[in-house]
């Protein structure tokens, strides 16, 4: 995907510098790279990930938007038909709402309903899930409502390397691609034991990051932790959350980090599957119609006399992210570690 | 047989998982005929075994 | 006519607040050009291509809305009573700039003349549309000709246009977006959006309102429009905006080249609130009979535009009854034939329709597994 | 639900004349009650379905409004919080996207947020589905993103007695309540065989429908067709079409109208699946990502030791509704009679 | 001061389109209630009452900030420097008239003496949370108070009010609703809609723009503000739209009673433009220094309307500096007494919450059935 010598030196980043790195090496490689959205400009966006990238690259290529998703993605969709690659951030994930038109009838349809005359290369990138108490509205995880949606991509990272990686791979796709980043993860690789103190991505071997250009390609799963007791499919922060919860459990997990959560690397799933005869689903977006019963329709279609129990989704409950109920709401290690259980006293 | 297991209702269809049941269908074995001794008498791996052992 | 002012290229939207609120008129009544936006030196050939093209698209409306009845295509929408606006404008525009129409602009294309077979092929839904099939009849899409994607969902076209200029201008380009909407539509969020990012990035960008009276049942007020104009919209975004009779044929083509000279020389857009009538239905699955006078248009004051446009020509001599009917005749032959043509390709009830599995195509740039094997599954 | 004297005579009646006598009866008995949308008032809607209201009960309770469905949402829900309880049309489904925000994070949270201090009352009615040429934009079915929103009941009738008994429940219910009409079974029951005459709701049973007030209980499913070979979970339109695919295959399928989609009605559900072993899930929306996925899930988790064969899912391909193809895109009688004989020979 | 002239209640809006560009302004340098705006007649009990309120909040909003420092309270937003706006407006509106606040609006409740408890709790989540912990603080909701619910998603409340104010207009109600929102949330597409709305149905409400200048980080120039005002929004939607200083509490008041009245006596929705200065953080998750000057709003031209309105008060006899010292000591150990109380019922740092139980409460009316399984899964 990369040269050595492009990929450059390793150097400790968090997620954010992972993602800044991404944007940045880009703006410099490709002229028609655009980026924007709410306080992303000048100030460099609330979570800080395009800080330092306006000074640099200049007011043409980074800069501010009004409050108004709809017009964010709406734009970019025209910049796209012109032949501008833009990469805009929804300031949270619970705030697309009022781009979903533009995202759905205009970013995911054009080249379809055009035949290819219109594309829409952009990327949406979003900080999604919870775990800040953020409340109802800074916490959702809306990967579902994109993947019913024919046309898109959708992608999270779940740790600095993949990120930087999976985000310059989004941006030189030519479809239209929702990059989800876990926002508890921003800055380690938090495993849902939420009174202990912040493990920092220094500490993670993942938090080690080449400073050049690389690609981590996508519809491209990782063994995150190999095991032979059951398959865990999970993404973003729930990653770690299993591994803890396999650790704590002392169930041997086989954790498959998507990544790319559709289109997906359905091979590496039945593998797995396959192999181990169990499924464990695990997402914090709520349960019902989310992404879980997708994966378990596959799995079972595919798997189907593989399987030795029934596979079990752990997810958020089906009510809006309660502020103060966070860590009831979260799934928790030692819910997935019953759920572990459950599945192979089955 | 014995008294621990549960037996299926009258006309119930076998229960089992995916997994015994492919395996069953390969070995040749009905399931109708086969005892479950697991909960509300799924019939499990291991009674597919006892079942094989009992044949052979 | 006549009495409005031609302001200069560089107003402010606040000087001309009063515009929004008049109307731009260059036709007056017995068919003479006078005032400001009067342009003495305008090349009578182009009003002459102008008239061709309006009468071209009235013809092809008219066959097409046949062709529906007669099932050979499953939907259309006329623009009758509206041909001078789109014709006006883009006889204003330059080759590269592009516009973002909504269903009822085909006399963008057929006044660049726009080979009709090939946008016939898209209404006959047959394996020469470019669009595969894919679209509803009248969704055109022509990159080459400046004619972006025609979306279903209304409005959404209006704020990518304004991505798109600042797209140009971010480039350092002067090609200039127009974009296209209904008076109705003005009430969908993307309208107002699309006005407070041209605002804010001072996008080179004509902002096309088409006022005729209707959405489907609903009158302009129910928009909106009742005891304001759509053209004060932009002026509360601080955008220059004019109001302009829209079946002037000589009024839209003067106001949509001062508007293009604007966003051109990068003083900003402009928002034109085009006066004109729906003559037609809403589409063929209308019947306005439920809702309003048939004799509606008629009584319309601001007349038909190819009459108007035809009495101005043969005023300045250079136009006659007799070329009037030759040239519609030769025209409707025209249609007729390239109609023909592309019925050879098949149409909706022949089902000559683009390969099935062409259905697949397209979704992404390349097909994934799911994809491919949803295409199996159907065995095509 | 409703005495024999409140339910009134039987008449025959289409789907829109069923769903236009429940809104005529529903404002006869509720002042509050209030009706808007696109064309909905002086015309009466572009299907007619609200014909004659506006005449009949005033301009102040049945009215049309701008195109704009984030204002109709928006202000219904404003009117939700003063105490009336609106029924709004959005005039195809497809058209729903600008209300996301106002729908998701508003109507459906509202209870929630405020501890039932404001609550939304309010039925969106939405025409959806395809089969009649309409494109990609008269088209579609969007119920999964709805049902991923916790907070939101999604309704979807398969006939004028239900359209007209699950409107009424809908409109009484507290909840806001999505209500999706499949537009071609307005005027009769297609079962998918487009080249064949239509059959018109006067020609059946369930065509006849009473003329004064009742209900069908939301979260109750129907058993449309008994059966012993396999169960099939559907609704809407896909109930004709699976009834004819089980006629033409000979399986004896047992056909579940769900009606209410979510919540639902699990027992139904489960005791069918349970009983025959089998089950076969079909609906017109895009797979991926669509509600058979959450229904797959559902099945295998409750009745994971009675399956015999996977569950199959039969749904409108992953692609926009491409007009010219609606026919190959649309799950026809041969498609789903071929996933019956499937299941059957696993 | 004083210059400009107050319209007849009836007054269309294109009567008074200039007053879109001006600044409505009663109180003058040296703290005097001038021009036609002004009202001899008013209560100094009332202005008292205003500037309690004002010092109140202020108090309120310091000590709450240390709380959330403190890790009481999970976030928090400051309505320093805007506190006569709320306070002003909500003491111009009646009992059952129904406020769509965003989340800098906490004068509207602590002007109407909330119990600065019940306040409280919402912000420690704790046990006596009327919203049972299940909004970001300062997401309060009063009924009872006309005060709705507020929504972090921005912008939704305001088509919501002109819905409300639809609904009592057709049930012939003479109640009004007051709609919320900030300068940057203009952008967003329910403002426009609302205003559309509004217009269309003449609904009876006050529409608020509070333009404090900021978005978060972003200037009001990057909400359209730039060369035009926000009035000038409401103005080109048909609407009648004054601009007004923000920070001078007497013509908050009296702008605000003139809307009122307008939309009681069904003459239409008013647009109001405050024009303020957002002095503390956008929230406790913000940190201004990083993108403006720390002395601007020392800079800023309109002051500070705490110490407007006091020196008003002062000049005509109704107030002391001696007064000011111990009302500020009064109010300061009335929120402390009410912190304590608030305080032993629980804070987020404490984690005495509501019962986990209540988490699926209230998403339905009545529990469905996967929602009872999972409380029993959670084992609650
Ligand atoms: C978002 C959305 N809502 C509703 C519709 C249905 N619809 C199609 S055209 C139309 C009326 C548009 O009227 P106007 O904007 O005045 O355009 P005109 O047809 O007069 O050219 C409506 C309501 C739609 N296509 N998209
Ligand atoms: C739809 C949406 N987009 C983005 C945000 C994030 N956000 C919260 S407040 C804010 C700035 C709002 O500024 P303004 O409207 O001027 O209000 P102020 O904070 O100045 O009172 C932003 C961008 C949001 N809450 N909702
Ligand atoms: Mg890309
Ligand atoms: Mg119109
Ligand atoms: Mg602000």
């Amino acid at each position: 995907m990369a040269t050595r010598k492009e990929q450059g030196a390793m150097a400790p980043m968090t997620m954010i510098q992972a993602l800044r790195s991404a944007m940045d090496i880009m703006l410099g490689r490709d002229d028609d790279l655009v980026i924007f959205g709410q306080d992303v400009g000048y100030f460099g966006g609330v979570f800080r990930c395009t800080e330092g990238l306006q000074a640099k690259h200049g007011r043409h290529r980074v800069f501010d938007t009004p409050i108004s998703e709809g017009g964010i993605v709406g734009a970019a969709v025209g910049m796209c038909a012109y032949g501008l690659r833009p990469v805009v951030e929804i300031q949270f994930a619970d705030y697309f709402y009022p781009a979903t038109d533009q995202i759905v009838s205009e970013a995911a349809r054009l080249r379809y309903r055009t035949a290819g005359e219109f594309i829409a290369p952009l990327t949406i990138r979003m900080p999604c899930g919870g775990g800040i108490y953020g409340g109802q509205t800074h916490s959702q995880s809306p990967e579902a409502l994109f993947i019913h949606v024919s046309g898109l991509r959708t992608v999270m990272p779940s740790n600095p390397y993949d990120a930087k990686g999976l985000l310059i791979a989004s941006i030189e796709n030519d479809d239209p691609v929702i990059f989800l980043e876990p926002k508890r993860l921003y800055n380690g690789p938090f495993d849902g034991h939420h009174d202990q103190p912040v493990v920092p991505w220094s500490k993670h071997p993942l938090g080690k990051v080449p400073t050049g250009y690389y690609t981590v390609p996508l519809e491209s799963a990782s063994v995150f932790r190999p095991g032979s007791d059951l398959t865990v499919l999970t993404y973003g922060t729930m990653v770690y959350v299993s591994e803890v919860a396999a650790r704590e459990s002392g169930v041997d997990a086989e954790i498959i980090d998507l990544r790319s959560l559709w289109p997906l690397d359905i091979d590496t799933i039945l593998a797995s599957v396959k192999k181990t005869g169990r499924c464990v689903i695990l997402h914090e977006a709520t349960l019902t119609g989310g992404f879980g019963g997708e994966l378990t329709a596959l799995v079972q279609e595919h798997c189907f006399y593989h399987l030795e129990a029934p596979i079990e989704r752990i997810a958020g409950w089906d009510t809006p992210y309660p502020h103060a109920h966070e860590w009831a709401y979260f799934p928790s290690p030692a819910r997935v570690a019953r759920a572990f259980r459950k599945v192979m006293d089955e | 047989a014995g008294g621990a297991v549960a037996a299926r209702p009258e006309g119930g269809r076998p229960l089992a998982s995916p997994a015994v049941r492919r395996r069953a269908w390969e070995l040749g074995i009905d399931l109708q005929a086969v005892r479950g001794s697991g909960p509300a008498g799924r019939i499990t791996h291991a009674d597919l075994d006892a079942c094989l052992s009992r044949e052979t | 006519a006549g009495e409005l002012r031609k302001p200069p290229l560089d107003t402010s939207f606040h000087d001309i607040q009063d515009m929004a609120f008049s109307l731009i008129r260059v036709l007056d009544d017995d068919g003479n050009a006078v005032g400001p936006w009067a342009d003495p030196a305008i090349d009578p050939e182009l009003l002459r291509r102008g008239l061709r093209a309006m009468i071209k698209t009235r013809i092809y409306d008219a066959r097409m809305q046949i062709a529906q009845r007669q099932k050979k295509i499953s939907f259309y929408m006329l623009s009758l009573g509206e041909e001078a606006i789109g014709t006006g404008q883009v006889l204003a525009l330059e080759k590269g700039d592009m516009c973002f129409p909504s269903y009822r602009q085909q006399n963008l294309l057929i006044a660049q003349d726009v080979p009709l077979v090939d946008m016939m092929c898209q209404l006959f839904s047959n394996d020469r549309d470019r669009l595969k099939g894919r679209q509803l009849p009248v969704m055109y899409s022509m990159r080459e000709y400046g004619f972006f994607s025609i979306s279903g969902n209304l409005a959404t076209q209006f704020v990518q246009a304004v991505g798109w200029a600042m797209a140009s201008a971010i480039k350092g380009d002067t090609k200039i977006a127009s974009a296209w909407i209904g008076d109705g539509a003005t009430a969908a969020a993307d309208f107002q959006t699309a006005l407070t990012f041209a605002h804010v990035y001072q996008a080179p960008v004509i902002l096309n309102v088409i006022n005729n009276q209707w959405a489907i049942s609903s009158f302009q007020g129910i928009a909106g429009g009742e005891s304001t104009t759509f053209a004060a919209r932009g002026v509360g975004s601080g955008i220059a905006s004019l109001r302009v009779d829209g079946n002037d044929f000589l009024a839209v083509h003067a106001v949509s080249k001062w508007a293009a000279e604007r966003a051109r020389s990068n003083l900003g857009p402009t928002l034109i609130e085009w006066v004109s009538y729906r003559a037609g239905p809403h589409s063929t699955s209308d019947d306005p009979s439920k809702y309003r006078p048939s004799d509606d248009w008629a009584r319309f004051p601001l007349g038909d535009p190819i009459e108007r446009l035809k009495r101005h020509l043969i005023n300045i001599g250079a136009w006659s009854d007799e070329e009037h009917q030759a040239t519609q005749k030769k025209l409707e032959a025209e249609v007729i034939a390239a109609q023909k043509e592309a019925e050879s390709y098949g149409t909706l009830a022949t089902g000559q329709t683009s390969s099935v599995s062409t259905m697949f195509e397209d979704v992404y740039k390349d097909m994934p597994w799911h994809l491919r094997r949803q295409r199996q599954q159907l065995g095509v």
